[in-house]
């Protein structure tokens, strides 16, 4: 648990700082601070017992499923991080305090590292590999916001989005890795990874594994070709540069690699991968960095380079190699943490980083200048710097590699010529800050910072000399464990000392530090090189160029793809049905024409089907003249009724007569306020290809109504035709089908009419169309607004009508009819009403709003659905029973009937809703009475 | 013998549809089409009478009926909106 | 027979998908008339032609298939709410855009329509 | 049934038939609208008379009751008829047909 | 009362729903008060019922007491529980949100959104093919109501749009009923799957047309490639609130693709077998990268949201198609991505409420008051959507792709949409948040303010701080519980890929 | 008594049609159909507000009579027409003075000459003193507006008005 809540603890901080922002800057800077110290005390019993050499391991069950428990390991190597992290992060903290102006919101920034340097710690703490990936993505996140800290500044946000897009990217390469890993070894938990390494290294998925996961770790320690984020990331304010950009999270790829030495090393492909990038990444870095002006972009390109060196030493593959590597890593973190600091206060001072600008403080600032001068020294490797050991093991172990290789001899070459490099950007660091002439126009005139700002340095130099000089006395106990962790092995025999004698390593350090003098003394010729080819060869602007592209690319397509038009998707819907519909169709090896036998064509209904075809391709034809297309559906309509009756099915014909009549109505009262005629827009391309899909989706259909009907299936009739009377009280099995088998469905059905009619209610809401004022031929309307004739058998059809649909209804269930035909004749009476007599007449005789008939006709269904409840029995059972009354004789009743009553109040209450408020829309005939009333 | 007749009727009967339709298709006027689509109901109707009488079954007296109750609806509807154009107001 | 409601299946989908692919609400809502008529008759044809066996029980030997036409029943319910708020929809779009195509802006010179 | 029942409705059907046929035949063979409006008015409602009292009989004589309610089929059609049709015809007037 | 149990979600939204409309005249925060009521109630009624699947079996409900396949019946497995609980929590904090002053706009929203939940209960609880229609066209109706609440003429286009595909949609799920009912002879999925491994060689083709055409509606309500073009417009032009609940739409067809594809063409399906197989995956990925490029394209939050809904589409058929663990998968990924949508939708509708000139759009504007607030808000959802750890949208996909081992082309396509998703949401936050002017907090009028926006009270942005803050809260579960989450996914995958069970509990005895 | 029983005629009348809709004189149906009768009126009494008073139904029936004999007629003519083909007719259009003033004979009237003799009433007036008739084949005009006036206006005033 320890280790968890250690982790936790920067988590919750990040938040307490957040809330105390308004306390002002030093609660925050001492509350970040002892954060970070309560996280480190936590964690020290367990750095001691590493020590001893257990490891620690604590697991907390979370995806066990998944084989992903939150699991965490402290060993040697995380010992060592743990103390770069929260040290380090200590001295940021004390610093950042001194550098940051009183403008910029301090607890913003200590949020946000305490954030980052929690996400920091779950990754070295890590055992579940997974785990250790979340954190891993977390310190992408954290460190996106910490370079946008600025978020005023473009750069910042520029640079910020790079470093999340290229970190990220590695990120998820990084994931796949290791999923990959866990897919070989069968878990993903270090100590199975790493005990696994034979078996992974002869895996077939060995390569692409180890592909995906240096991505990551070299995207992260910013190699070639990856590096140039780094440079753009020192947008962030220098503490964090400091912090994230030197000691800790480009930190965090090496540390990959340290991790998974065991498993992925000792291959050729390893050695020449991480080998050769970490090389060149050595070498460009170094070069690169002679050539900024920018102080922070010195340190940017020697830090790359720097992990070039790293990373080179991990390629190397020998322990001895792996140990070095450690143990650099330990000392370009003190130095170059240092080095930021000092560039910091540089800044600070100045106002500026530039070091064509920036000359001479060695006056302003001598004690600065003398840290600063030593950090540096580290940084170029001169003996007695802490710098100087480990680079010095590099030369060394370059030496033996580069016997063992064919072109081996490249490696110590490259090396060396790296270290004069480095050598020489050391140099200009000193010699153009701090002597080099005088200041050249500085926004402000340089002094020495308060005490507290060069403290985090002075210790860091501190170190830096400690280790230099007494390395075996200092740092050795962290690196035999470090490396013991790394290697899961003995630890080779090394001694650290200043003095080795005269070996290849030797005159290395020696070519270099000479060499780099001489360099840096001639590096005019150089500059004036390296200006005409920096325009080309800067990453940032490929990966600008990059991005451009991929969103011009995104908007073109999209903007192609989607454009807002209607009759282009349902082209597409309608294509993509066919082309499924046909493969279904097509894809098996029967015919089309079924075996049934079929019934012989007699005239009428010869005449009735020509009839119904021409009418349709007629108002297909004529569908610009908007009425005649209307009064074509309409004998349409008809005949699909007559086919109804023709193949024994009167409710279905009796329904679609009703349907059609309020249909036309509909249809007519919208054709009022809409054009009475469709202009001719679609270019005959179109029209064309538009009758080519018609022509298939007709072929389609028909087709299959042909193979349809030319087979023979006895679906479930049976039964519904068996347990109708018996079971269901009714002789119209297609009615006891609706109200009683499948009731639940005209449940629904009923409730999609009630939901139709007041989404249209609502629809219109206060919708007022002005109504022509004459109609297409521009003829004024006819002024007999209700012809008397018509009005007068109107009111004397009603009752008639009424007691039709009365019988419709109470026949339903035994013969055609029904609560839904029932319920479309009352309407269609009322709406004659409506047409005959007009809106305000009507409405002085009829609600205006029929909403609760709609709710009593819902209501009455469910209740009649819930009653069954009653007995036991589920939703919908229905009940009927024969009474004989005296005088009015044997009758039966239904709890279907019940429900239909509902149907049939639903039926009548929608249509009218619909109807009415359509009818209302005309501004003219919404007289204030009828109005929208307010829910 | 009736069935004779009522084949003959039959014929009538959708030779009448085809009359009908043909003014439908026609026009020229749109009262013509209106016309001619109400005289396709009474047509039906006529229709559904003589089908009732052949198959001898009573179910499809009601869609008759219906027709005769309602047909005129759409009919009338038409009209006014020739009319009026605002068929509810 | 079955060529027939075939053929004429065929034709109310065919000529339904056409209007459905005009650029106007009008044409639009009548397509989706001509379909529903069209898609009714498939689903009743499911059933398979009967003549002169309506499925109410009168002591007859056999019947046509009471589902599909209950089905169609429903489906015939469904479609007639679904067309008036098309409708409805129609004119409210009317308002908005001052015109009834169906995009809201009659198209550019060679732009769809 | 019986023979003359048979004759009777026979005769029945075919008038009504023919009735209908000549309503609808007057939409082809007159030359303008109102002349055809009075096909359908008047030749339908006869013919669809003549079918509803075949069918009445019909049923009254296969079936066991008395069968009447055709009786309702031309009360409303002698109800709705005119009715559209004199709306047919203001609308024409109105469209100023010659 | 437990008997009654499967009904329960299905009849609370209808009684509820059917009650504010006859109190049509009732006040509206007494209406809120109401559907609030009623959504915890259906939140406990789907976890009672979830709680009663857990264990394995399999509840059928049989309307009318009519036995399958003649009756309708309703089953509620695992799945059907899962996703009506996903739903309903959903719908509680759309409807918070929406009762900061959307629903006043216009009329019967609350009905509306009842019937909505009504339907998509119904929906996922139905076991008959037609009944899943009828209730396809409740919840599609309800929709249609509910993204056209509140106007405006892009809403009015998007909706008229979304409606008339949804009813050429409707027109297709008829034929393709009709052809199910014609050639194997039941409409009850369970008697299908019964009877499609013993189908008459000369119904095959038109069983295969009717499943393919039930693909393509199902595709188009889930708005698969290249039947997706409706739903960017469609739900980036509709209110917040409505968005937010549409967030479960996509997934009805979703849902829908999942059952006909284990049930009906699963393995036992005989010739049937494996019918959506060849289509799924292609047009999932394809989805995906389609999406992709909208995401990166999109100018707007609301449009971004939409795209990123998109993806999501395409992530889970992906992983549905990828078999049993994907399917797993893509059940833990399903309330994700519900509820990052959703989560989604109501912020950018906050955000652009509260900025001055440019609403939603990727242009620097003025700082929005307590931007930080809002900033982090929005840092969290991206990072959940993007699939970004720690959230259970980095579980999720960590998942997919770990039930597709050697399958490199739904890694490539899923790391690669996900990195360009977190490009796109980088672009979109530092133009939104990092750029910005900062103070003049003053509320200027929105030039070109669109009738969505009501004015910000203290009360209404506590409620839509509370919606957004239960969806990540969710989220948050999502993450902390995702073991028992994922065991339960587990189980109703396999409970999914073998229907004997589900056949039987619905047929009893017959096989 | 208004209140209980708007329409006294009409109740007997619907009791009728519901008879023969259900084809039988069952006494349950003459119950029911008694009781529609009576309930339907009572919710339609808005739409129907004044009473119609028939004057002497005896007149009633015989116009009836006369009526139904015209329809006959007046078919077996137009039959002939169409078929002797359209050179055989000339059509004209007549106007036809009213005495009638209630709406519902009006509105009878022009039905009457719908179905009769070949006419068609094609628009009343605004003032609702003249409809406007078109004759399928008509010679005499005079002639015409006689045979309305006497056979049919003449008994509907006499049975709706007066």
């Amino acid at each position: 648990m320890q280790l968890f809540l250690a982790i936790l603890t920067p988590f919750f901080g990040a938040a307490l700082v957040a809330g105390l922002a308004r306390h002002g800057r030093t609660v925050s800077a001492w509350t970040a601070a002892g954060v970070t110290a309560a996280a480190l005390l936590q964690l020290l019993p367990l750095m001691a017992a590493s020590f001893a050499g257990t490891t620690t391991i604590e697991r907390l069950p979370w995806i066990s499923s998944a084989g992903l428990d939150l699991v965490f390991r402290m060993d040697g190597l995380g010992v060592l991080f743990v103390l770069l992290i929260l040290g380090i992060g200590l001295l940021v903290i004390l610093y950042a305090h001194y550098y940051l102006s009183a403008r910029d919101s301090l607890s913003r920034l200590y949020a946000y590292l305490l954030l980052f340097m929690g996400s920091m710690l779950g990754v070295v703490l890590s055992e579940n590999l997974i785990q250790l990936l979340i954190f891993w993505e977390l310190t992408s996140l954290s460190s996106f916001l910490l370079i946008a800290y600025w978020r005023g500044r473009e750069d910042a946000r520029s640079g910020a989005r790079m470093a999340l897009a290229i970190t990220g990217a590695g990120g998820l390469a990084l994931l796949a890795g290791f999923i990959l890993l866990g897919h070989m070894v069968g878990s993903f938990e270090l100590t199975q990874v790493l005990a696994s390494g034979d078996l992974v290294r002869a895996h077939p998925l060995y390569l692409p594994a180890l592909l995906l996961i240096l991505l990551g770790a070299f995207t992260k320690s910013a190699q070639f070709p990856f590096h140039f984020w780094l440079p753009n990331a020192m947008a962030a304010p220098t503490p964090v540069s400091a912090y994230l950009h030197s000691a800790t999270m480009v930190k965090a790829g090496v540390f990959l690699l340290a991790r998974l030495f065991p498993v992925l090393s000792g291959t050729d492909a390893w050695t020449w991968l991480v080998g050769g990038i970490g090389l060149t990444t050595f070498l460009l870095g170094a070069v690169l960095a002679l050539f900024k002006h920018d102080l922070k972009g010195l340190l940017a390109y020697s830090t790359i380079s720097h992990l070039g060196l790293i990373t080179a030493l991990f390629g190397i593959g020998t322990p001895m190699a792996a140990l070095a590597g450690v143990f650099h890593i330990i000392n370009h973190a003190i130095f170059k943490a240092g080095l930021f600091m000092a560039a910091g206060i540089i800044d600070h001072e100045c106002g500026t980083r530039d070091m064509r600008r920036i000359n001479g403080l060695w006056h302003a600032m001598p004690h600065t200048a003398t840290l600063a001068m030593v950090a540096s020294a580290a940084m170029a490797g001169v003996p007695l710097a802490n710098g100087f050991l480990s680079k010095e093991m590099f030369f060394a172990e370059a030496a033996s590699a580069g016997s063992e290789y064919r072109l081996g001899w490249l490696l110590p070459a490259v090396a060396t010529l790296a270290g004069i490099f480095a050598v020489a950007y050391s140099l200009r660091f000193i010699h153009d800050v701090f002597f080099n002439g005088e200041p050249v126009n500085l926004p402000k005139t340089p002094h020495e910072p308060v005490r507290w700002m060069k403290v985090p340095v002075e210790i860091l130099v501190v170190l830096v000399l400690l280790v230099g000089i007494f390395p075996a006395q200092t740092v050795e106990p962290l690196l035999a464990v470090a490396a013991g962790a790394v290697l899961q092995g003995p630890v080779p025999g090394h001694s650290l000392a200043i003095w080795h004698g005269f070996n290849p390593a030797l005159w290395m350090s020696v070519i270099a530090l000479v060499g780099g003098a001489v360099l840096y003394r001639f590096r005019r010729p150089l500059f004036q090189l390296h200006d005409r080819l920096d325009k080309r060869l800067q990453g940032r602007l490929i990966f600008d160029a990059l991005m451009q592209g991929l969103f011009g690319t995104a908007e073109r397509l999209t903007r192609w793809l989607d454009t807002a038009s209607l009759q282009r998707q349902l082209a597409l819907f309608v294509v993509s049905t066919l082309v499924l519909g046909a493969t279904g169709l097509v894809l098996v090896e029967a015919p089309l024409t079924g075996t049934r036998a079929l019934l012989a064509v007699d005239g009428v209904s010869l005449m009735a089907g020509l009839v119904l075809i021409l009418a349709t391709l007629a108002a297909t034809a004529l569908h610009r003249q908007r009425l005649t297309a209307l009064v074509l559906t309409g004998a349409v309509g008809l005949i699909v009724a007559l086919v109804f009756v023709k193949f024994s099915a009167p409710d279905l014909a009796l329904t679609q007569l009703s349907v059609e009549v309020v249909t036309v109505i509909l249809l007519l009262l919208a054709l009022y306020f809409l054009p009475a005629t469709t202009p001719r827009e679609s270019s005959a391309a179109r029209r064309w290809r538009d009758a080519g899909i018609a022509l298939l989706a007709g072929g389609g259909a028909a087709a299959l109504a042909w193979a349809v009907l030319t087979r023979s299936n006895d679906g479930l009739a049976g039964f519904f035709l068996e347990n109708s009377v018996p079971g269901g009280g009714g002789g119209n099995v297609v009615n006891v089908i609706l109200v009683d088998f499948r009731g639940f469905d005209t449940f629904g059905e009923i409730t999609v009419l009630a939901i139709a009619a007041v989404g249209i209610f609502a629809l219109l809401g206060n919708l007022r169309l002005p109504g022509p004022t004459q109609d297409a031929s521009g003829r004024a309307w006819d002024s007999d607004t209700h012809p008397m004739i018509l009005a007068t058998f109107a009111r004397l059809l009603l009752p008639l009508a009424l007691l039709v649909s009365v019988f419709i209804f109470l026949r339903g269930h035994n013969l055609p009819g029904g609560g839904f035909i029932a319920g479309l004749i009352t309407a269609v009476a009322l709406i004659v009403q409506y047409l005959a007599n007009g809106v305000s007449w009507t409405h002085a005789r009829l609600p205006a709003h029929t909403h609760p008939w709609i709710a009593a006709g819902l209501i009455i269904a469910l209740l009649t659905g819930l009653a069954s409840w009653l007995f036991g029995r589920p939703f919908l059972t229905s009940a009927f029973g024969h009474f004989d009354w005296p005088l009015v004789g044997e009758f039966e009743l239904a709890s279907a009937m019940a429900f239909d009553l509902g149907v049939y109040l639903v039926v009548v209450g929608a249509t009218l809703l619909i109807l009415i408020n359509l009818g209302l829309v005309h501004r003219a005939s919404a007289n204030p009475e009828a109005t929208p009333w307010k829910p | 013998m009736l069935s004779s007749a009522l084949i003959l009727a039959f014929v009538f009967v959708a030779v009448a549809f085809g009359l009908s339709f043909f003014r439908l298709l026609r026009g020229p006027s749109l009262p013509d089409r209106i016309l001619a689509l109400d005289t396709l109901y009474i047509n039906a109707i006529a229709l559904l009478i003589l089908l009732g009488i052949q198959l001898g079954s009573p179910l499809y007296f009601e869609a008759a009926l219906l027709i005769a109750l309602m047909g005129f609806v759409g009919t009338v509807a038409l009209s006014k909106f020739l009319l009026r154009g605002d068929i509810i107001e | 027979m079955e060529a027939l409601i075939a053929l004429a299946i065929g034709t109310l989908t065919g000529c339904g998908v056409y209007l459905l692919l005009r650029a106007r609400t009008f044409p639009v809502v009548l397509g989706l008339t001509l379909l529903s008529y069209g898609v009714n008759l498939f689903l009743f044809a499911t059933g398979r032609l009967v003549i002169g066996q309506p499925p109410v029980i009168s002591g007859a030997a056999n019947y046509a298939d009471p589902l599909p036409q209950a089905l169609v029943l429903t489906a015939i319910v469904i479609g007639f709410a679904m067309t008036a708020f098309v409708i409805m929809l129609s004119l409210r779009a009317r308002e908005e855009f001052g015109n009834d195509h169906v995009d809201g802006a009659p198209p550019q010179a060679g732009d769809t329509a | 049934m019986s023979l003359i029942t048979e004759i009777l409705l026979s005769a029945l059907v075919l008038a009504g038939a023919a009735f209908t046929l000549i309503g609808s035949l007057s939409l082809v063979r007159f030359k303008d609208f109102y002349t055809r409006l009075h096909g359908p008015t008047k030749a339908s409602t006869l013919g669809v008379g003549c079918l509803l009292i075949a069918s009445s009989v019909y049923f009254s004589v296969t079936g066991d009751t008395l069968s009447l309610h055709e009786i309702l089929v031309t009360l409303f059609l002698f109800i709705t008829a005119p009715i559209s049709a004199h709306l047919m015809a203001k609308a024409a007037l109105h469209l100023g047909l010659r | 009362m437990t008997a009654h149990l499967p009904i329960a979600p299905i009849l609370l939204p209808f009684l509820v729903g059917t009650l504010l409309l006859a109190l049509g005249r009732l006040s509206l925060p007494a209406q809120r008060v109401l559907a609030l009521v009623s959504v915890l109630a259906q939140i406990g009624a789907a976890t009672a019922l979830l709680v009663a699947v857990s264990g394995g079996d399999i509840l059928v409900y049989r309307l009318g007491d009519w036995p399958a396949p003649w009756g309708i019946v309703l089953v509620a497995d695992r799945l059907s529980a899962w996703m009506v609980l996903i739903t309903t929590l959903l719908a509680l904090w759309a409807l918070i949100y929406a009762s900061h002053g959307i629903d006043g706009q216009g009329r019967h929203f609350h009905v509306l959104f009842q019937m909505q939940l009504f339907g998509l209960a119904g929906a996922f609880l139905t076991g008959d093919l037609f009944n899943l229609f009828v209730f396809f066209e409740i919840l599609l109706i309800a929709s249609y109501g509910l993204a056209l609440h509140g106007g405006g003429p892009a809403r009015t286009r998007a909706g008229l749009h979304y409606v008339v595909m949804n009813l050429a949609g409707s027109t297709v799920f008829l034929f393709a009923a009709g052809l199910i009912y014609a050639s194997m002879g039941s409409l009850n999925m369970a008697d299908l799957a019964a009877k499609a491994g013993t189908l008459a060689p000369d119904m095959l083709g038109l069983a295969r047309a009717g499943g393919l055409l039930l693909l393509a509606v199902f595709a188009l309500k889930a708005a698969l490639l290249p039947l997706h073009l409706w739903l960017p417009a469609a739900y980036s032009g509709t209110s917040a609130p409505v968005a937010a609940l549409f967030a479960i739409m996509t997934k009805v067809g979703i849902y829908a693709i999942l059952r006909s594809h284990t049930l009906l063409f699963g393995d036992s399906a005989g010739a049937l077998a494996h019918l959506f197989d060849p289509w799924l995956m292609p047009l999932a990925l394809a989805t995906i990268v389609i999406g992709t490029l909208g995401v990166l394209a999109a100018d707007s939050l609301g449009r971004l949201s939409g795209y990123l809904v998109l993806v999501s589409v395409g992530t889970l058929l992906t992983a549905v198609a990828v078999g049993t663990n994907g399917i797993a998968a893509a059940l833990y990924y399903m309330p994700h991505s519900t509820f990052t949508a959703a989560l989604l939708f109501l912020l950018s509708d906050a955000i652009r409420r509260r900025r001055l000139q440019h609403g939603d759009g990727f242009t620097p504007d003025a700082d929005m008051p307590r931007h930080a607030l809002w900033g982090g808000l929005f840092f969290a959802a991206a990072v959940a959507v993007t699939g970004l750890p720690p959230l259970s949208g980095f579980i999720g996909k960590f998942l997919i792709l770990r039930a597709a081992p050697g399958q490199p082309w739904v890694w490539a396509v899923i790391l690669l949409a996900a990195l360009l998703a977190v490009i796109a949401l980088a672009r979109a936050g530092s133009q939104v948040f990092f750029n910005s002017q900062a103070a003049t907090v003053a509320q200027a009028p929105k030039s070109g303010a669109s009738p969505a926006d009501v004015t910000l009270s203290g009360v209404s942005s506590a409620r839509e701080l509370l919606a957004v803050g239960g969806l990540l809260g969710l989220i948050l579960a999502l993450t902390v519980f995702a073991g028992p989450a994922l065991d339960y996914a587990n189980a109703t995958a396999q409970q999914l890929t073998d229907p004997a069970r589900y056949i039987s509990a619905v047929l009893g005895g017959r096989p | 008594m208004k209140k209980w029983l708007p329409h006294p005629l009409l109740t007997p009348i619907l009791a009728l049609v519901w008879l023969l809709l259900n084809n039988t004189v069952a006494p349950g149906h003459v119950v029911l159909g008694l009781l529609l009768g009576w309930a339907i009126p009572r919710f339609t009494l808005g739409f129907w507000p004044e009473r119609v008073r028939i004057h002497r139904p005896l007149s009633l029936l015989r116009f009836l009579g006369v009526f139904l004999f015209d329809v006959l007629m007046a078919n077996v003519a137009v039959a002939g027409l169409v078929l002797a083909g359209p050179r055989s007719l000339n059509p004209m259009f007549v106007q036809v003075p009213l005495d009638l003033t209630n709406a519902l004979a009006v509105s009878l009237l022009a039905n009457t000459i719908c179905l009769t003799p070949g006419t068609v009433s094609a628009r009343l007036s605004s003032d609702q003193r003249t409809l406007l008739v078109h004759a399928l084949d008509c010679t005499d005009p005079e002639q015409l507006i006689h045979t309305i006036k006497t056979r049919f206006e003449a008994p509907l005033k006499e049975i709706f008005e007066c």
